[in-house]
């Protein structure tokens, strides 16, 4: 990777421009956006830093179009990048679509906040997560990284970036207003000491291309725009030519491709960060912002003699199904802290199946959990 | 337990935000320390009360609002009467004397007054009130050092305000060296 | 410094007499009122209120001709004439 | 005094009250003060049209503000009508539905320019060029105010914003010729210093028939004139006085706004068309006919 | 109601017209759209219809705008509708979230088609179940109904309207093209035999009307726009008045009776056809064109001797948990097909909590189920 | 003939062989013939294309083509270039990506008046708005053919359409003034009739800087004309021959289109101002600098 | 089982997916049974193969695709080639003789001719075809009974053409008795 | 009937000789072509094609002046002249 223009050092940075500092550090170099709270930061700072690396900053008329746009310039042959919040985020579903559908690498940043609607613009919210996985229409699998400090923050958003080129599908970034608002201390390395996924380019020459003909992986190598390659990309139905073909088996072949490449590679794809799980009998199953504020409750649980160990989603999608299926076999519990009214708390239900409870400690945003909360669940999680 | 909690309050335009930025950034970048540093503003477009938490601590920083804010500065009368009641007993409170009317204090705080924006606009410019308050801040408390707190003045503040500051930070630090 | 001592349409104004009301802790302090008055009448005080804005006060009352320009111009609905003593001029 | 010339006899009642400002009756006055900051010209806008609606004659309970989101967007919080505070940019269509569904209400648009002309353009667009019966007023303070002050749709080049901090590298709208070529009925443009003028605007505004279209240049002290040398809200009202220009009836084509330079003010467009209601009970007669 | 207008009698009539037909027997009498495969002939019978009978069709610019003038309508004082599929879907995500969000009456049905993005337009999918669920940004609770014919689209388009009014909350109608692009008999009752549910107009005077201050079944009554009441409305979280307070005890609130008089008002909102359950093995649990075409294997699969019995979800959401757990306790399997790659499926695994094994039968869309990949799923839930 | 002309050498040879095409080099054979009804003349706008880029001079590898959704937004699929399918409205933002990620690429967004005007309206006013540099082709044949004939924002009033069943009660836009309010420094209108002219304005506009906008009026005999009384494309032709009046350098304003009469073409606009990428070096410049 | 399933095909422009309401028609509402209608293009804005599938049943109609047409009527040589393979053994295929070349029929299918478009033209109007194909339907099957589908033919095509249509209709079912 | 019979820009053209080639499957039946040859060397044959539309035929080679139109107004990529005999007219 081109290192020029990439900071090294410490830095008491907000999350936000951690966010933007980590897409530069991971070669973006295009970055679309329209302004938004709790998200403004990481577009203002992208703002300042894009010319003076000879990346482009445009501030679009939209959401629909800033994601479009990124899709555009990702087929531009760039790393692009947006980062909205929850009304800008539902927003950019449509076009998240067309993005999964056409394997079109990019990274989308949604700084959650408080919802429905405009509800709580400056404060905390995890009501997103759920529309992460669903919100654009039809059948699709899609990757979804959580960070829990602005450290995190950056170093996600390289992962996202890596993670997007690697599977060629979009990478979603699911941060907080706690986390993006927050400023700590950001340790950005040496540029060649910062490992970046290159675009998987056709080996092929141009006449033989399939734009959508995979290697085993299932992920085909993508030509860009302006190469020769003269290929057709469409969000219609397609096949291996990228020509649209309306027919159930053409669908069921792409569609198939299109998940299986996620769910085949998920071990690849899932981070977790497990904490004194050996001996555990509760689980404290988090992630983002809730993970981070649960530390505190757990240890004056652990104090208080309970066995509660930790789970981390760093990788929220795909879900780490197996691994809560494990652990649901042999711990008494799950408690989930969320800053919603259940959303990944369902799907540790269900992993559990019924072998472990599983306790949604939720609430509607506007602030991070009490510990007391979270304390109070785990005592009652053990009795 | 290591963890300092402090909190910053005024009114939009006092610098109060970036008074929360330069001490955590002093401890988390020259003090080698853990530090976060948040920010929250009322309802209004700009204006009205706002705060500046930090938290400072050997460790990382786990839970990152304050729990038990152990120190409160405050630069006017509304944010005085919003965040009085939530420092901890036994705690530290600094004001704006000239800004800020605390009444009779309830419970156990400890209460220094420092007329910093009198002392700013001795400089000539009112806007420097928040550097004056950090140097005093850095001068009664030792959450941060000095050196590490006026580097980061130094490193935060606009370009070409740099000398200005530093000599706003040294007065707060002055005035409360000279009350001691 | 004033900026325009000339009221818009001061040909068409009648030149009564009202009494100004300032509802200070409405106030925000930004001189509207005081700048474009075009008679001179407000000057902003010394006074804080609990915001911390200086709120005009009344300089000249005598001088008013109740055109209602500081009212239009408050952006903050913090001062206004009555009417009570409108006298119409010929 | 123009208040006298009030019509609703609700409000002459009400209004008795000595130590009430004359517009509280049409306030929320719970809410004030408002959130705007000093100098912000968005409180003069309302101002303005709360004269304009205490003059109007019409049956305020019937008239209806509509508001998308950002500083100007919080108008439908503070006036005492039944008012709409809807998603951002879609305060046009939803005033659609509302005088559709009810062609009795008198539907009143009263949002910002990031609203209306960014993320709200289409919509715009198109209730001109169905000259659906509305008045859109949109304060064009050349920024986002609400999420920072960042460039926007109207910036203009040069000027200095959070998200153009090298300089706004964008052509502006000129939102009076956008409108007029859009097939608005009625376009003025004036700034929040011209305010007898801006209220007789919007008075002609409500009682057109169609899709009228008022812009108001409006100070933001707080973002735009901060960076913009233009630090106070009476800094940018003096470059109004300086630099405003009445030119009534001049082609929209003509009315560009620079970063410095003669801002020009008026009506520019003022005609008659069919309505979309009109066209619609054309409609409902073929049906039945 | 107004009968004037509403059809009666028996009518050949296609999937999407008897939508329309339906809304128009519930009282909708305004209708904005956006034309769209495969809910065209919804918009296209709306507007030959509205003019007829005094109602208003008004063709918008964009999905984004329908939705929300939909809403303009219905705070106008009008049963309002609009209809789409998956594109358009999501694009109506966000003003969606302001009708939750501010209480807003009206109907969209969503005529799905097989996605990701353009995906198949005239084919058919049920890819946007969870969507529907999910698809706007921050916690909340739906309605979703899932009819299996033109008749029921013709009904459930009432229920439709009359669950919106009762509980002041937009309400989805997911149909698909199977059952939208299908002509059928529609038995249309007289209007005087048709229930619908009147909007809950304010019993107090304007001053004393607070626009969120609930009923004890949780839900506020609602004042139209031009009634005198000169009310507030907004999508930021708001208090009793309708006033924006932005802060989380305001927040959890508003939003925990948002979400509570969905939930606490189950019983009568969820509706389920059940099927020989009483002494079944297994449950073919399904919904909509695909709990339709699997009565056949479920048919032969009895004739084989398997005990098999049909639980319908004509009320998706909220999700019929209860019943789920219920029969779970009781049944050895659950078969789930759904034209997508698992969606209502996973909400079947989790209620059955491991009691009983769930077994998805899924594909991407482009056409129904092959019966015989139906029936060899229940033959394997027994062996 | 024409085709001598051709610059890309790649071209001139793959073109020797005798049964093919002149055009087939620059189409995806394999996929005609095309889903286009007879005597559509989306067919028609794309000749006129193709044989624009013949001419052109460009390196074809480096000439890209965006499309949304709908008949016209096929088009994408059939040139042999690289091309792009987008979402419904998008296809001007999606270029503008490419455009600016890629500035050596020539965009041309090449679509139908429903993706670009309806729901993309904002995008096109946008762009046109900030110059990019882009060549937009609009084929206007005054409905959304694709989605079965409803009316659209382009539809002229009183026409029938699938969703106007008793006739359009909207005032359409007049595409070439829009784009002229908005920005746009080459913007044209001919109809599928006259080629040449056409071919000529797409050449023109492709070798612009900055935004230029082609509209090409087009017959849908298989909706739009079948509910009005021009059933074939042929009918739709005759109209355009009988109607069909050109005025270069008409101020666009006075170019509307009604049901019946005069359909005004000819070149509106053609202007220099600095595009959105000679903005960009400047910020660029001013960033290091 | 009482379920019959018909297929019709040709290209777009023939009418025939208004053939295929026709008939589901007159089974669901005029001879009181149950019956499904279908219908499906190809990639085509208009032209190309379309098919409209009808089935009809004394009971409900579940499954709602054809599993095993019994009649396929074809007007188009290119539907002809896409669909005549799905007919069922001993079914029923019925062609318009001038539009379509049958050749060598693979499997036991009862093959019927009808001139229908020939037929349509000598009533002065081609765009009758389809329901002079319905005529000649109604004769040689008794899915739907002779009344029901001419009572579903006069309330199904656009007002005004009644006459001729019904005359279409005579046409092709004369045809057909006449062959008897 | 004929609707026009002029090329656009008849002026600016050699006349020279072309041999039209007729893609007659691709062809459906629109007649632009045949109706705006400016000589008429065109018509719609009996003939179908796979799909049902009739194609044009030549009816007159030697009329044909090469102009192009044919090939520019046909939507289907149709019809066109191939110029190996292209011969120009001084
Ligand atoms: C979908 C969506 N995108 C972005 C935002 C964030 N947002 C709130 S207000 C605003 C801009 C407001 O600008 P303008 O309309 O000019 O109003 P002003 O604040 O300047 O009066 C933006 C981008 C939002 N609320 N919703
Ligand atoms: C978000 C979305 N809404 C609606 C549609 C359905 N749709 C497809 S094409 C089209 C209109 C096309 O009209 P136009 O652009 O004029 O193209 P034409 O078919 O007339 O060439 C519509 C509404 C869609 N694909 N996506
Ligand atoms: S009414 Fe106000 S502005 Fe006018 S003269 Fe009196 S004080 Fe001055
Ligand atoms: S105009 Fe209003 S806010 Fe401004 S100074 Fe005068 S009274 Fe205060
Ligand atoms: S930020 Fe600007 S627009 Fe918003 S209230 Fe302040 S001055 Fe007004
Ligand atoms: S429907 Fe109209 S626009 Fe579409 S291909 Fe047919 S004629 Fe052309
Ligand atoms: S080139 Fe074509 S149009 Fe021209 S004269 Fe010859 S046949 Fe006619
Ligand atoms: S113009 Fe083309 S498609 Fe039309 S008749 Fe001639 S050859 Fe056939
Ligand atoms: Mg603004
Ligand atoms: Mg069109």
């Amino acid at each position: 990777m081109n290192g020029e223009g990439v900071l090294t050092g410490e830095f008491f940075m907000m999350g936000d421009v951690a966010c933007a500092e980590g897409a530069i550090s991971a070669g973006c170099r295009f970055f679309a956006g329209y302004p938004i709270t709790p998200a403004t930061e990481t577009a203002e700072r992208m703002a300042e830093r894009m010319p003076q690396i000879g990346g482009t900053y445009v501030q679009m008329e939209d959401e629909l179009a800033s994601m479009i746009t990124v899709l555009g310039a990702s087929w531009g042959g760039v790393k692009a990048m947006t980062a909205t919040s929850g009304p800008g985020f539902s927003l950019m579903m449509e076009n998240l679509g067309w993005g999964i559908m056409t394997e079109t690498p990019c990274v989308l940043v949604n700084v959650q906040r408080g919802g429905p609607s405009t509800g709580l613009p400056t404060l905390v919210g995890q009501g997103d997560m759920m529309q992460a996985r669903w919100g654009s229409h039809g059948p699709y699998e899609i990757i979804a990284l959580a960070p829990s400090s602005p450290q995190e923050l950056f170093d996600l958003t390289i992962r996202a970036f890596n993670l997007s080129e690697k599977y060629r599908t979009p990478v979603l970034v699911m941060t907080d207003a706690e986390v993006g608002h927050m400023t700590e201390k950001v340790v950005i390395p040496p540029p060649e000491e910062i490992e970046t996924f290159p675009r998987r380019k056709p080996t092929v020459p141009p006449h033989e291309y399939l734009p959508y003909k995979a290697d085993d992986d299932l992920v085909p190598p993508m030509a860009n725009a302006g190469e020769g390659y003269r290929f057709h990309i469409t969000g219609l139905t397609h096949d291996e030519r990228g020509y649209p073909v309306i027919d159930a088996e053409t669908q069921d072949k792409l569609i198939t491709r299109l998940v299986e490449k996620i769910r085949k590679n998920k071990d690849d794809i899932i981070q977790l960060e497990e904490n004194g799980l050996e001996d555990a009998e509760v689980v404290l199953c988090s992630y983002g912002i809730s993970a981070r504020t649960a530390l505190w409750p757990v240890e004056l649980a652990r104090r208080e003699g309970i066995k509660v160990g930790t789970l981390r989603l760093i990788t929220v999608w795909p879900f780490p199904e197996e691994r809560i299926r494990q652990l649901a076999g042999r711990v008494r519990a799950f408690v989930v802290p969320e800053i919603n009214y259940g959303q990944i708390a369902l799907e540790v239900e269900r992993c559990a199946s019924g072998q472990a409870e599983v306790t949604l400690v939720g609430h509607a945003g506007g602030d991070i959990h009490e510990p007391e909360r979270v304390l109070e669940a785990i005592r009652r999680a053990v009795r | 337990m290591s963890r300092a909690e402090i909190r910053l309050t005024g009114f939009g335009g006092q610098g109060i935000i970036l008074s929360g930025y330069i001490i955590g950034k002093a401890a988390a970048i020259h003090d080698k320390k853990q530090a976060t540093f948040t920010q929250s503003y009322g309802p209004e477009s700009r204006g009205g009360a706002c705060s500046a938490q930090v938290i400072i601590s050997d460790e990382p920083v786990s839970y990152p609002h304050l729990i038990d804010p152990s120190i409160l500065v405050v630069m006017s009368q509304e944010a005085y009467n919003k965040y009085a009641p939530t420092l901890r007993d036994g705690g530290l409170l600094i004001v704006d004397e000239d800004l800020v009317e605390t009444g009779d204090l309830a419970g156990d705080v400890r209460l220094l007054s420092v007329p910093a924006t009198r002392l700013a606009e001795e400089l000539g410019r009112k806007i420097v009130a928040n550097i004056v308050m950090l140097g005093f801040l850095a001068a009664v408390t030792d959450v941060v050092s000095v050196e590490a707190m006026r580097e980061a003045v130094r490193t935060s503040v606009p370009k070409g305000t740099e000398e200005l500051n530093l000599r706003a930070f040294g007065k707060g630090y002055e005035y409360a060296r000279a009350a001691d | 410094m004033k900026y325009w001592r000339k009221p818009l349409d001061i040909e068409y104004l009648k030149i009564p007499r009202g009494r100004i009301h300032i509802l200070k802790e409405r106030c925000k302090g930004c001189s509207f009122c005081v700048e474009y008055c075009p008679c001179d009448v407000l000057e902003i005080s010394e006074e804080f209120n609990a915001k911390g804005y200086h709120p005009p006060c009344v300089k000249d009352e005598e001088a008013c001709v109740n055109c209602g320009l500081c009212e239009m111009l408050c952006p903050e609905f913090a001062i206004y004439l009555d009417e009570e003593e409108e006298v119409p001029v010929p | 005094m123009s208040s006298k010339q009030t019509v609703n006899p609700k409000l002459e009642t009400q209004n008795s009250k000595p130590d009430r400002h004359p517009m509280d009756e049409l306030l929320r006055e719970d809410r004030l003060p408002h959130i705007w900051c000093s100098g912000c010209g968005i409180g003069v806008a309302l101002t303005c049209f709360i004269k304009a609606l205490q003059k109007c004659g019409l049956d305020l309970d019937k008239v209806v503000v509509v508001s998308g989101i950002g500083c100007t967007g919080r108008v439908a919080g503070y006036v005492n009508l039944d008012s709409f505070h809807t998603t951002h940019g879609r305060a046009i269509p939803f005033a659609t539905g509302l005088k559709l569904a009810n062609p009795e209400l008198k539907v009143v648009v009263f949002s910002g320019d990031g609203d209306l002309i960014a993320i709200g353009g289409n919509h715009l667009i198109h209730a001109a060029r169905r000259n659906v019966n509305m008045t859109v007023i949109c304060v064009n303070n050349f920024n986002y105010g609400m999420t920072g002050g960042q460039v926007g749709p109207t910036t203009p080049p040069g000027a200095i914003t959070s998200t153009s901090p090298y300089g706004c590298f964008e052509h502006p709208f000129n939102l009076p010729y956008l409108a007029a070529a859009s097939g608005a009925v009625y376009v003025a443009r004036w700034t929040t210093l011209h305010v007898r003028r801006l209220e007789k605007s919007i008075l002609e505004a409500l009682h057109k028939r169609g899709f009228s279209f008022v812009e108001i240049i409006s100070p933001c002290p707080t973002l735009y004139g901060r960076w913009n040398k233009q630090r106070t809200g009476l800094a940018q009202m003096q470059y109004y006085h300086d630099q405003g220009v009445i030119r009534h009836g001049l082609d929209p084509k003509e009315a560009d706004i620079g970063l410095h330079g003669e801002i020009i003010e008026g009506v520019f467009v003022h005609i008659e068309k069919p309505t979309f209601l009109d066209f619609c009970s054309d409609a409902l007669a073929k049906s039945v006919g």
